[in-house]
């Protein structure tokens, strides 16, 4: 579907000292999509994520975002392209105030060289923080400093960190991970309200999650796509089922 | 208000500084006592006048403790003596010492509070270049006296001398122009300098070399850093021709480069020749049976036995003031040797300072500039101020001179004196003319 | 010239094997604990300051050589056991704590041994001719107790049931806790064993540099360098380096200003912090 | 809790009032006071300076003496060999060791924890190293003395020969660095170190060039640190190859640690405290540095964050 | 035997373990499944202290584990084989087992007994851990267990990267180290392993035990299977 698709992944490669971690994984994801990145422990699903934002380089291959290579870049260059991410463990500025991370992030999409800027007089850093307090539910907890939130606040505030930088494709790893599944589906809720019309790929184990959110799974097993296709289709594949149930 | 002499502090008069100054005052006087104690039971009563307060910084934490230990001690003794006969111009003199750490930073804190909160007269010590060099503008932002216990950078008395700084005692320039002759006539015309990489190294290898050169010697320089441990890199390189190696490292390094050269056998084939400065306080046993041979260039014999004959008395009286056997070893403790060939200066200072006040008649910080003309013209002859021998200040440069001594280590350990050298042989042109600047 | 060249290797190995001593027990202490001990130089002083006093008392080097390391390994204990143990996990808080642990042994060492360097006797006092020089057989001697140690050091860490926990925690920390090894004591007797070490090489230098209580400062340093180059955590990776690095300064030396030299060889440490972060034999 | 309104005045009045106090010194209490002073804040200059790179980016430089010593020379140097003026020999003292912290940093940055530490030792030794041996520049550990000239602000001249002068230079040029470094740390740009402090790869994720960021820090720092040096050596008009060695940083380490990293009245108040205890001790004992390194370790394992940091823990 | 109940545990915030229950008799073989991610190599590091439990109890032969220092766990008789073996890599192979003996020497018998399961471990005796290929490392890992002479072995995804052959070797394996009176807690992804050889099966969701059963009750469970393991909502 060339035209729509946002991001592409041609042919990605990536080993861990023999081990190939990614392994010839080609990928599209349209504008407006929520994708589903799934598969069993190891494989390979964060490493595609470190590859798409440039934590690590691939090996081979080429990577495509809104048409542009971006595999060689650096991790702060593909933010500014418009990619972001939330990490499969909680990655704050735990030291910082929630209205001090959202700030964080909010202001890195402006140029700035005066070192005695002052931060009050940036009212659309200010408005754009504010917002996003709002729409992760966090305002009244703005003024705590992070490490004191629950973990499913956590959990939430990463995503805000993540959207706070106007991502044009939002990337979520396991973003239900460590949470009861009570507080799976109230995370759940809240990333509908927060994240409509995003685009996303989202990496999760929790099959209820990934049922409830996705248009398209792509299946990855042993650093290799097993499948790809709509929630009905992967429950149909027999090497699906044999992958997760052993059968 | 620059001199230190301006209005009492509020602490002060609230009186919350007190106890601490007493403290001080205590402790220097107590240690005075003893020293009293030790000359005479006579007891002494001052005149109206405050007491005459002088400071001293010493090395007394760091590296040269040794130094701080003796030249404090003969500070010490000297004050005792004066308070004894009368203190100055009638009035009492006290000590106010501090340690410089080795550390030209602490040091010029240090002064400076020895100037502006202990509000002392006169100030001397310290054998350290770097840290003399660090106070050295302070002395004249203030307007201090200040007399130097024996540091040997020539920049001191050099062109960029400060007026209210006098150094009694020789420098590497004049180490060079006593030490270099003898040498070369004695020891040998091909000379290897072994010094250490650092300002004091630099300036030896200069000052000896170029003389030997321009008599037609031949001279190597090999820099090895101060800290060295492992000499033999440095050891090896020295040209097989060599007649005299020469040496200058200070602490453990000055042990180490003396009994290395013996390790390799060096000395069966070269003379060794070095400054005393480099183990002056160290005991010759200490020092090892291995620098049996070598050659040190000292301001002051160490063995009273070595003294010249007509200095012998004074010498005698000296060493019992200071408390310092014959052999030149802490008479409580005889594994201490003394910094005999600098300690002097602090005897003697004190002395001069008596003098410069007397004939300046200097009463307060307001004739501090009269009172350095006096004390750069004195004449000290030898005697019980002056064990040394005479001593002469040039007015011009605020350097003074003595005589300087040839030893050798014999066998036994002991420093054997092989020659002397007159102070009138050490004259140099002054570098700068000070007498227009006071 | 054979001459400078014969001795410049023969001193560049003795000496080098000095060194690797005492960038073994730093080493061992980094790749087990991840503390980078800046007191470790302060403890090879202490190791020479206590043999000086055993020396002292009964005038006997080898008495010395005995003695000493075990005192310190006493402070090691109690240094690792009362301070260092609550922030081991940090490695930046431990810099700073063993940088104030170094100001304070080195201010004890002066107030109590003082600041006047002494001097250790040659216990062995021959030396042999080597071209037109001679060398002294105490080096030879020291050369050899250094290197025995450092395959005793080897054979403990091979050979002994306590060894082979040390290889194993460096290795996989949690695996080892599950396998029932008691990791906090393997800690405190690798700071120990890093501190014997340190302190054995000080006695082994000690009758060579003279005794004086700021030798540990340079000597930390020089440490650093052959520890980081040479892999950190890699202990063999040090006693290569420090044999080649001494051969080099050895060598070097008779061709170049010392200054220059210890410029070249910062310059290249620093080049191998960029290329190599890992150390040359590091993997 | 105060009102916000309280809590915003309390800085500048805070400021106010302290800078008042030193300002008011020379009229009560006597020179050495002033000297001490005047030491006390060079330091603390230098130990803010420290404390950018450490409290606030989270790296540990021990290598803040090479540009404290560069700061110092290039304050001497063209004074004394240029006969260049007081006014831009300050102005270099900041500008020399800035270039020489871009360097410097350059490298640095690119490692992180102990890697960092250690490199920045190494160039500190390069540095002192040189110093020592090039004496006939610097004067080696002899160092350089000089006069400086007095400083020519156009309106006045100062003479920096006298105590009270350099005192009040000294003070206002502090206070200026402190309010500078208050509202840099407080703006953007402060909260990006500070966003690298709590967690690198966030801060790189979300889109700030890391390293970038680190040598700008780096950058100021040194031009600080370089400042602090060029003020000391206008006080004590010597300037040594010895104020170069690493373990001169120590002494901002120490005062950041104990008056608490991460702020930037920790380390003023670390070095006031430490050096007033030092000057009291030193009439008692002459073991300092015991004290000085017992105070340190004792704060790292009972304080961590330092005199503020218990302060503030405690009024929670 | 093994008694866990209410165990909860946490990483930093995040709780993992919200009380789970299970139980290991003497002599049993049980198994633990789930999908990626629900707790179940964090219920094996409870018991094994590596991570501690807030909330909960474990008792091993009616002895309370939670709170006992994790490197004493292994001397009451419990054994742990990670996932991802966990080898010393630059041990050799006889040290891996060597420094499983915390409290003593080798058992020679023992020793045999490892290699009358896996020879292989025999022939490699003095290689570098880190050099074999992936399933003898795995029976090194089994074998390293083993040594101490546990009463209870804890063996996380034994199989896991293994080749169908070796799969089904291991699981022989285990099944035979089970039958020599070795209590056994083993974790797997793949049912099918689970099903052919253990006694009772446990089905972890979201950090706590939802299913219970024999292979035969689940094997007629499909609505279980379905729900919990496949990939079905």
């Amino acid at each position: 579907m060339p035209g729509d698709a946002i991001l592409v992944l041609e042919k990605v490669c990536r080993n861990f000292g023999g081990l190939m971690a990614v392994n010839f994984a080609s990928l599209s994801v349209r504008k407006g999509e929520l994708r589903a990145l799934i598969g069993p422990n190891g494989a390979g699903k964060t490493t595609l994520l470190n590859l798409i934002t440039g934590i690590h380089a691939a090996t081979a291959g080429r990577i495509l975002f809104k048409g542009e290579d971006i595999t060689r870049l650096t991790p702060d260059r593909i933010s500014h392209k418009g990619i972001s991410r939330t990490l499969q463990i909680t990655s704050l500025f735990s030291g910082l105030t929630v209205y001090e991370n959202i700030w964080a992030a909010a202001q890195s999409r402006k140029r700035f060289f005066n070192p005695l800027a002052r931060p009050e007089a940036w009212t659309d850093v200010r408005e754009k923080t504010g917002r996003m307090l709002e729409l992760t539910g966090l305002a009244d907890k703005a003024g705590a400093v992070c490490s004191e939130l629950s973990y499913g606040d956590q959990r939430i505030l990463e995503m805000g960190i993540a959207l706070s930088t106007d991502p044009e494709l939002l990337l979520l790893d396991e973003p239900t991970a460590g949470l009861s599944t009570q507080e799976s589906m109230a995370l759940v809720k809240r990333m509908r309200a927060m994240l409509r019309g995003q685009t996303i790929v989202l990496v999760e184990h929790d099959m209820g999650v990934v049922m409830e959110l996705s248009d398209r799974l792509t299946v990855l097993h042993y650093g290799e796509v097993l499948a790809e296709g709509t929630p009905a289709e992967i429950m149909a594949n027999d090497e699906v089922r044999k992958v997760y149930l052993g059968k | 208000m620059k001199n230190g002499n301006g209005k009492k502090s509020v602490r002060e008069v609230m009186g919350s500084e007190i106890s601490r100054r007493d403290f001080i005052r205590a402790t220097t006087m107590g240690a005075a006592g003893l020293a009293v104690g030790s000359l005479s039971f006579a007891p002494f009563t001052y005149g109206a006048g405050k007491p005459i307060r002088i400071g001293t910084i010493q090395e007394n934490t760091v590296g040269a403790t040794v130094y701080g230990y003796w030249l404090t001690k003969a500070a010490r003794a000297a004050v005792a003596k004066l308070n004894a006969e009368g203190g100055i111009a009638g009035r009492k003199v006290e000590l106010v010492e501090y340690d410089t750490k080795v550390n030209p930073a602490w040091a010029s804190s240090m002064y400076k509070k020895l100037i502006l909160e202990d509000k002392v007269d006169f100030t001397m010590g310290s054998v350290h270049s770097g840290v003399q060099m660090a106070v050295f503008p302070l002395a004249q932002q203030f307007k201090m006296p200040y007399f130097g216990g024996g540091a040997m950078a020539a920049g001191l008395t050099g062109k960029d001398a400060v007026a209210y700084y006098s150094r009694i005692h020789t420098h590497a320039r004049m180490q060079a122009a006593a030490g270099w002759k003898w040498g070369f006539d004695n020891l040998g015309k091909n000379w290897t300098f072994l010094v250490a990489d650092y300002a004091w190294g630099h300036s030896l290898a200069e000052e000896f070399g170029s003389r030997i050169r321009a008599a037609g010697g031949k001279t190597q320089t090999i820099l090895a850093p101060q800290n060295t441990s492992d000499f033999v890199p440095y050891l090896q390189k020295v040209d097989p021709g060599t007649k005299v190696l020469f040496t200058a490292f200070l602490g453990a390094p000055a042990l180490g480069v003396m009994r290395q050269t013996v390790e390799l056998g060096l000395h069966k084939r070269l003379q060794r020749y070095t400054v005393i400065c480099c183990t002056d306080g160290v005991g010759q046993e200490t020092v090892g049976k291995e620098s049996a041979g070598a050659h040190y260039l000292s301001y002051y014999p160490r063995h009273a036995s070595q003294v010249p004959k007509e200095l012998q008395a004074y010498d005698k009286a000296y060493r019992k003031a200071v408390g310092m056997t014959d052999d030149g070893k802490d008479v409580s403790d005889p594994k201490n040797t003394a910094t005999v060939s600098h300690m002097w200066t602090m005897w003697t200072i004190p002395y001069m300072i008596k003098q410069a006040v007397e004939l300046s008649g200097w009463k307060d910080s307001k004739k501090n500039a009269d009172f350095m003309k006096a004390f750069n013209t004195l004449k000290v002859k030898a005697g019980p101020w002056a064990p040394q021998g005479d001593l002469m200040m040039r007015a011009n440069d605020h350097q003074g001179f003595h005589n300087h001594y040839l030893e050798v280590v014999q066998p036994d350990l002991s420093l054997k004196v092989i020659a002397r050298v007159a102070k009138e042989k050490l004259m140099y042109d002054a570098p700068v003319d000070l007498r227009s600047k006071l | 010239m054979a001459s400078n060249l014969a001795v410049a290797v023969l001193n560049g190995i003795v000496w080098g094997l000095i060194m690797a001593l005492i960038a073994l027990g730093l080493n061992l202490i980094f790749g087990l604990l991840h503390i980078i001990n800046m007191a470790h130089g302060a403890l090879y002083m202490l190791g020479a300051v206590f043999s000086w006093y055993v020396i002292e008392l009964t005038g006997n080097y080898w008495l010395a050589l005995c003695v000493a390391p075990l005192a310190v390994g006493l402070i090691g204990l109690a240094l690792e056991r009362g301070l260092l143990r609550t922030i081991e996990d940090k490695p930046l808080v431990t810099i700073i704590c063993t940088f104030g642990i170094m100001l304070v042994l080195q201010q004890l060492a002066l107030t109590y041994f003082g600041g006047t360097a002494r001097r250790i006797a040659l216990p062995i006092p021959g030396r042999f001719p080597l071209f037109d020089l001679q060398y002294p057989v105490m080096r030879i001697v020291i050369a050899a107790i250094s290197a025995a140690v450092m395959v005793a050091l080897w054979l403990f860490l091979n050979r002994t049931r306590y060894g082979l926990w040390m290889r194993a925690v460096v290795q996989d920390r949690e695996m080892a806790v599950a396998l029932g090894i008691p990791v906090h004591k393997v800690y405190m007797w690798t700071f120990v064993l890093g501190s014997v070490l340190a302190a054995f090489s000080g006695v082994l230098a000690a009758p060579i540099v003279s005794v004086d209580f700021m030798m540990g400062r340079e000597i930390l340093i020089m440490a650093f360098i052959i520890v980081i180059v040479g892999g950190m955590g890699n202990l063999w990776g040090s006693v290569i380096t420090a044999v080649v690095i001494s051969l080099i300064h050895g060598v070097g030396s008779i061709f170049v200003v010392p200054s220059t030299a210890t410029v070249f060889s910062l310059g290249f440490m620093i080049l191998v912090l960029l290329v190599r972060p890992q150390g040359l034999f590091g993997e | 809790m105060l009102p916000d309104k309280w809590k915003a005045a309390a800085f500048p009045l805070a400021f106010v009032l302290v800078a008042a106090v030193l300002a008011a010194v020379p009229f009560f209490e006597d020179l050495f006071y002033q000297t001490f002073l005047t030491e006390v804040l060079v330091w603390a200059l230098f130990a803010i300076s420290f404390d950018l790179i450490f409290g606030y980016v989270g790296l540990l430089s021990f290598g803040q003496a090479l540009f404290f010593g560069l700061g110092g020379y290039a304050v001497a140097i063209p004074t004394l060999k240029l006969g260049m003026g007081t006014g831009s020999g300050l102005l270099l003292s900041v500008a020399v060791p800035a270039a020489f912290a871009a360097f410097v940093g350059f490298f640095s940055v690119r490692l992180t924890g102990i890697h960092f530490v250690i490199i920045t030792i190494i160039f500190a030794l390069i540095g002192s190293t040189v110093g020592e041996t090039w004496t006939s520049l610097t004067g080696g550990a002899d160092g350089l003395v000089f006069m400086p000239p007095p400083l020519d602000l156009g309106i006045a001249q100062l003479d920096l020969m006298d105590i009270r002068t350099t005192y009040y230079l000294v003070l206002a040029i502090v206070a200026i660095s402190y309010l500078f470094l208050r509202r840099m740390v407080r703006s953007p740009l402060g909260k990006v170190f500070v966003a690298i402090r709590e967690n690198e790869e966030r801060a790189r994720l979300i889109g700030y060039d890391v390293r970038r960021y680190k040598l700008l820090a780096f950058v100021i720092a040194g031009g600080l640190s370089g400042l602090a040096g060029g003020l000391y050596t206008l006080s004590l008009k010597y300037a040594s190859a010895t104020f170069l060695h690493w373990s001169v940083s120590g002494h901002a380490v120490v005062y950041a640690i104990v008056g608490g990293a991460g702020t930037l009245v920790g380390p003023v108040l670390g070095a006031g405290l430490i050096m007033a205890l030092e000057h009291y001790l030193v009439n008692l004992l002459q073991a300092t540095d015991l004290v000085v390194g017992a105070v340190l370790v004792s704060t790292l394992l009972l304080a961590p964050m330092g005199i503020v940091g218990f302060l503030r823990g405690r009024r929670k | 035997m093994l008694k866990m109940s209410g165990i909860c545990c946490y990483y930093g915030k995040g709780q993992v373990l919200h009380g789970t229950t299970l139980e290991v008799r003497e002599g049993e073989l049980v198994g633990l499944v789930g999908r990626n991610g629900v707790g179940k190599t964090t219920t094996l590091k409870a018991v094994m202290g590596m991570i501690p439990a807030r909330a909960g109890s474990i008792a091993f032969r009616g002895e309370e584990l939670a709170g006992v220092p994790a490197y004493r766990v292994p001397r009451r008789g419990i054994s742990y084989v990670p996932q991802g073996r966990h080898l010393f890599p630059k041990l050799t192979v006889k040290e891996n087992l060597e420094i499983a003996c915390v409290a003593g020497e080798i058992d020679p018998a023992k020793l045999e007994e490892i290699y009358g399961y896996f020879p292989r471990v025999k022939e490699r005796l003095g290689q570098k851990a880190g050099t074999l290929s992936g399933g003898e490392q795995q029976m090194v890992a089994i074998g390293r267990a083993l040594i101490a002479k546990p009463d209870l072995v804890l063996l996380d995804e034994p199989t896991e990267g293994l080749m169908p052959l070796l799969v089904q070797a291991i699981a022989e394996t285990v099944q035979a180290i089970n039958r020599r009176g070795t209590s056994i807690l083993l974790v797997e992804q793949n049912l099918k392993t689970l099903k052919e050889i253990c006694h009772r099966i446990y089905i972890m969701e979201k950090g706590a035990v939802v299913y219970e059963g024999t292979p035969s009750e689940i094997e007629a469970a499909m609505d279980v299977q379905e729900r919990y393991l496949s990939v079905k909502v």
